[in-house]
């Protein structure tokens, strides 16, 4: 995954990068189904397509003119040097983590013990999703409609009356 | 397009719709919720729209209907979401009748309305898209 | 206590009712209109509440709070409510006449109500992962806002906030991801309570950096400020005054306060880090308001000074100075808002942006130009009005903790406030009158209600410290000062 | 430890394309792989170690089951990236109309 995510970004022509990002997300649906979440497995699929889809849809026949100017050396060097100090950060930082194969679920616990008598569904993933945290889908259901009406607004012809 | 690939769509059309309401109606019992279900009705339309063109669909769907579905959908989850949420009120499930179709009562209704308003919603972004590009042909040539 | 959850209810109805009524034509000014004065009533009934009794609490669902999503409301959330769903109200009666320049108005209104239910829902939300969906839908509305008026220049600037707000958007979501592993659980006030017991370890400091790295972005302040003149001065000015004059400050600095003060605990070094950054956007924002010469980046320049003051007067830490902090955010979102207003006024009746251009325009337009005056005059501090008030306490504040040289660089700062304020009104609304503009008439009704309301809310802001308000801005800052005694309050009241 | 330094490093590689890439495209792609990464690092934080698939079959009891709190959260982050991809997306798609162009060098014409 991290190979085709690198391929991604690095690759010149538009269309093989998009074609490359799509890979990435596969490889990422594929450990959704390792890591037992087939729920998000099908639902990570799905929505990638529709990604992939939108963003061809963007680049069907637009240019890349890739020129490089002076400053392009020092730019990479700068931003790879912070990504660096991220990295470092982060590694520090990840060995407080809980260790990988336990997760201590303090909340969770109750949600399997209780969530089928509860919720009455077996699928705790919808139960906890809609049910106990249902409030969150709410929002949900609104980030979607957001999404429609901004393209819609972005996408219409006249903007300002008066100017055009 | 070209026939084959009509003749193909005529039949795998509805087999994918099928599969998303499947994935809708099975939310709470098998994998794959309200939301994956929505999307893959979308997919349906569009696969529709890009192998018959787009005004036999348009005829059938065009933007205007599709953010008034869209609407409703959003409005019904929203009238089911505050039902639920103002009247508090635990009910546990009678054991055995757990696995069946619709079994976790108002879960299964919210599920409907998140997918109609997903099919609908995405489709019309899908459309709003796409004749964009027609337009801007239009002005290029 | 379910009056809370209409807080985010009301607005998303609102904007589905838009989508579904959009062809008739004046439906959806009316419904929303309608619906934030209902908010902003609602508000108000909040904020009497929670001085009779503290903290409330809806456990959303009916669930026990740690399983499901509990909606905390308490001193400082009720304070900004009113602040956010008044301005809102004011804007929405101006932009009736304002937007009548632009095509689709229904667009505007669903748009704006998204925004609305995304600010009060981050207000009111008890839980992380929800605050971080409410924030998403306030940013993805706004990002749409600032398009509205599709031309070349919005458009670039949209884009560059998009970018901007997604990765601070993904930052934040790293931090709750990591605050999830290391807790397990997503009620802020569970949170404060696991991290209680845990020492400090590298882990908390990466969590910290990263949600100063977001928030800070939300809130432009200085390293991350490259997004906010752009985005201001390209949006239409109801919206460009909502997003400075409200839309930073509950995303950026009241996110920021709540998970810093309540739930991960302040530490001395974090506290200097943000009045570092507090001092740096103070210093940078004025000094580039000064070379503007169009008046919405200017504004948009002094809106980062002004909010380097807030984070500065929340870094010195002391009772007085997040008092004064928190006046000056109320007063800031008033004035800042309805300068914005008055530009948006400016340009609507002559069209025209660039104050070299313009001069003399008080007779032509007597109302926008007094209102100004008077924002003009209290945002630079001038003593009888709101914003003398707080800058003195912010000030104040800094002497007694000891820190003379922030305090002294922050009078310079409000001088420097003057000078370009004092240009902004010299130039446009004095002067001799251009042959050109001799033929404008003054703005519609709507949108002089709204100034006028404003500017008096200005003048009578004074009052907040003394009077009937005191309490109210007591229950705010005490909040704060309480720090993670947060988590008793709520542990405390759900049970 | 090392598979969530793994997604660390993902995560880099979104940033560097978003920080570093001129080509809006290659942006808003950074910006997806950011969010992938971020997906990942959640469920990975959810996994017990040979857990099943947090759902109840219908006769026999399944004991160590896998977190299902990150799933119901990734759930909804999916969304929200998808969401704002579709808003980038649209603007580059006007802004290659207004300005023929997605290189974001050639589109300075706002002051810094």
């Amino acid at each position: 995954m991290i190979f085709a995510a690198i391929m991604a970004v690095e690759i010149k022509d538009l269309i093989s990068s998009v074609i490359a990002l799509s890979a990435a997300g596969l490889g990422l649906c594929l450990a959704f189904l390792i890591l037992k979440a087939p729920n998000l497995a099908i639902t990570q699929l799905v929505v990638e397509i529709l990604c992939v889809i939108v963003l061809i849809r963007g680049t069907i026949n637009k240019d890349l003119p890739l020129v490089k100017d002076g400053r392009w050396l020092f730019n990479t060097i700068a931003t790879l040097f912070s990504l660096a100090v991220l990295l470092l950060f982060s590694y520090l930082a990840l060995k407080e983590l809980p260790n990988f194969g336990a997760p201590l679920m303090r909340v969770s616990q109750e949600y399997i013990s209780t969530g089928l008598e509860k919720t009455g569904s077996p699928n705790l993933v919808t139960a906890v999703a809609l049910n106990f945290r249902g409030y969150d889908a709410l929002a949900e259901a609104a980030i979607i409609f957001t999404a429609i009406i901004g393209t819609l607004a972005i996408a219409r012809k006249i903007g300002k009356k008066d100017e055009e | 397009m070209s026939l084959i690939v009509k003749t193909i769509t005529r039949f795998t059309v509805g087999l994918v719709l099928v599969y998303g309401i499947f994935i809708t109606l099975q939310g709470h019992v098998s994998p794959g919720g309200g939301f994956a279900g929505g999307i893959i009705i979308t997919l349906a339309f569009i696969q529709l729209m890009l192998a018959f063109g787009q005004d036999e669909v348009l005829r059938k769907l065009n933007q205007e209907k599709g953010l008034l579905l869209a609407g409703i959908g959003a409005i019904l989850f929203l009238v089911i979401a505050s039902r639920i949420f103002l009247k508090p009120q635990q009910h546990s499930f009678v054991a055995e009748k757990h696995f069946q179709l619709l079994s976790a009562g108002f879960l299964s209704l919210s599920e409907i309305a998140i997918a109609l308003m997903v099919a609908a919603g995405l489709f019309v972004i899908f459309l709003t898209l796409v004749l964009l590009i027609e337009e801007e042909e239009k002005e290029k040539k | 206590m379910s009056i809370l959850l209409y807080f985010t209810i009301v607005p998303l109805g609102t904007a589905f009712l838009v989508t579904l009524l959009r062809k008739k034509k004046g439906i959806s000014d009316l419904l929303a209109v309608l619906s934030s004065l209902y908010l902003f009533g609602l508000s108000l009934a909040t904020a009497g509440l929670t001085k009779s009794h503290g903290v409330m609490i809806y456990k959303v669902g009916g669930w026990f709070p740690t399983i499901g999503i509990t909606l905390v409301v308490d001193g400082l959330s009720a304070f900004l409510l009113v602040a956010i769903n008044l301005v809102a109200f004011l804007v929405l009666i101006y932009a009736i006449s304002y937007m009548e320049r632009y095509t689709d108005k229904w667009k505007f209104h669903a748009l704006f109500m998204f925004m609305l239910a995304g600010l009060n829902g981050v207000i009111i939300s008890g839980d992380l992962f929800n605050l971080y969906v409410f924030l998403e839908i306030a940013s993805i509305s706004a990002y749409a806002l600032v398009a509205f008026g599709v031309k070349p220049q919005n458009l670039e600037a949209a884009f560059k906030y998009t970018i901007m707000g997604a990765v601070a958007s993904i930052f934040i979501l790293l931090g709750i991801a990591l605050l999830y592993s290391y807790t397990s659980t997503l009620n802020m006030a569970d949170v404060a309570y696991c991290l209680s017991d845990k020492a400090k370890n590298p882990l908390l400091v990466f969590i910290w950096v990263l949600f100063l790295a977001g928030f800070g972005l939300k809130a432009a302040l200085v390293p991350f400020h490259a997004w906010l003149p752009d985005a201001h001065s390209s949006a239409p000015s109801p919206v460009s005054a909502m997003l400075s004059g409200v839309v930073i400050k509950t995303i950026g600095i009241y996110a920021l306060m709540r998970i810093f003060f309540n739930v991960l605990g302040v530490s001395i070094n974090l506290l200097s880090v943000l009045m570092a950054s507090g001092i740096l956007s103070m210093v940078v924002g004025a000094f580039l308001a000064i070379a503007q010469n169009d008046i919405k980046r200017m504004l948009a320049y002094s809106s980062i000074s002004q909010v380097g003051y807030i984070i500065f007067a929340l870094g010195v830490g002391t009772p007085l100075a997040i008092l004064g902090g928190l006046f000056h955010l109320f007063n800031h979102a008033v004035f800042k808002s309805l300068l914005f207003l008055d530009a948006g006024a400016i340009e609507y009746s002559t069209g025209e942006r660039n104050m070299d251009k313009l001069g003399g325009l008080n007779n032509k337009l007597p109302v926008t130009g007094y209102t100004s005056l008077m924002a003009a005059m209290s945002i630079s501090g001038i003593p009888p009005l709101a914003g003398f008030w707080s800058k003195l306490i912010i000030i104040v504040a800094a002497v007694e903790a000891g820190y003379i040289g922030y305090a002294i660089v922050a009078v310079l700062i409000s001088i420097v406030t003057l000078v370009y304020y004092l240009k902004f009104q010299s130039f446009v609304f004095f002067g001799k009158l251009d042959a050109v503009y001799n033929k404008i008439q003054e703005v519609p009704l709507a949108m002089k209600t709204a100034l006028v309301i404003l500017a008096v809310i200005c003048v009578m802001g004074g009052l907040m410290l003394t009077g009937t308000f005191r309490p109210f801005l007591e229950g705010a800052s005490n909040v704060i000062l309480s720090g993670t005694g947060y988590k008793q309050a709520v542990l405390g009241a759900i049970r | 430890m090392s598979l969530y330094f793994l997604c660390f490093i993902l995560f880099c590689v979104g940033l560097y394309s978003v920080l570093r890439k001129r080509n809006i495209i290659k942006i808003i792609i950074g910006l997806g792989i950011m969010e992938y990464a971020v997906n990942l690092f959640l469920i990975l934080v959810g996994y017990r170690m040979h857990g099943r698939a947090p759902i109840f079959a219908k006769d026999q009891e399944i004991l160590n089951m896998v977190d299902p709190l990150p799933q119901a959260m990734v759930l909804t982050t999916i969304v929200i990236g998808l969401a704002v991809t579709i808003i980038a997306v649209s603007l580059a798609i006007r802004i290659y109309e207004k300005y023929g162009t997605f290189d974001i060098t050639k589109i300075r014409s706002l002051k810094g």
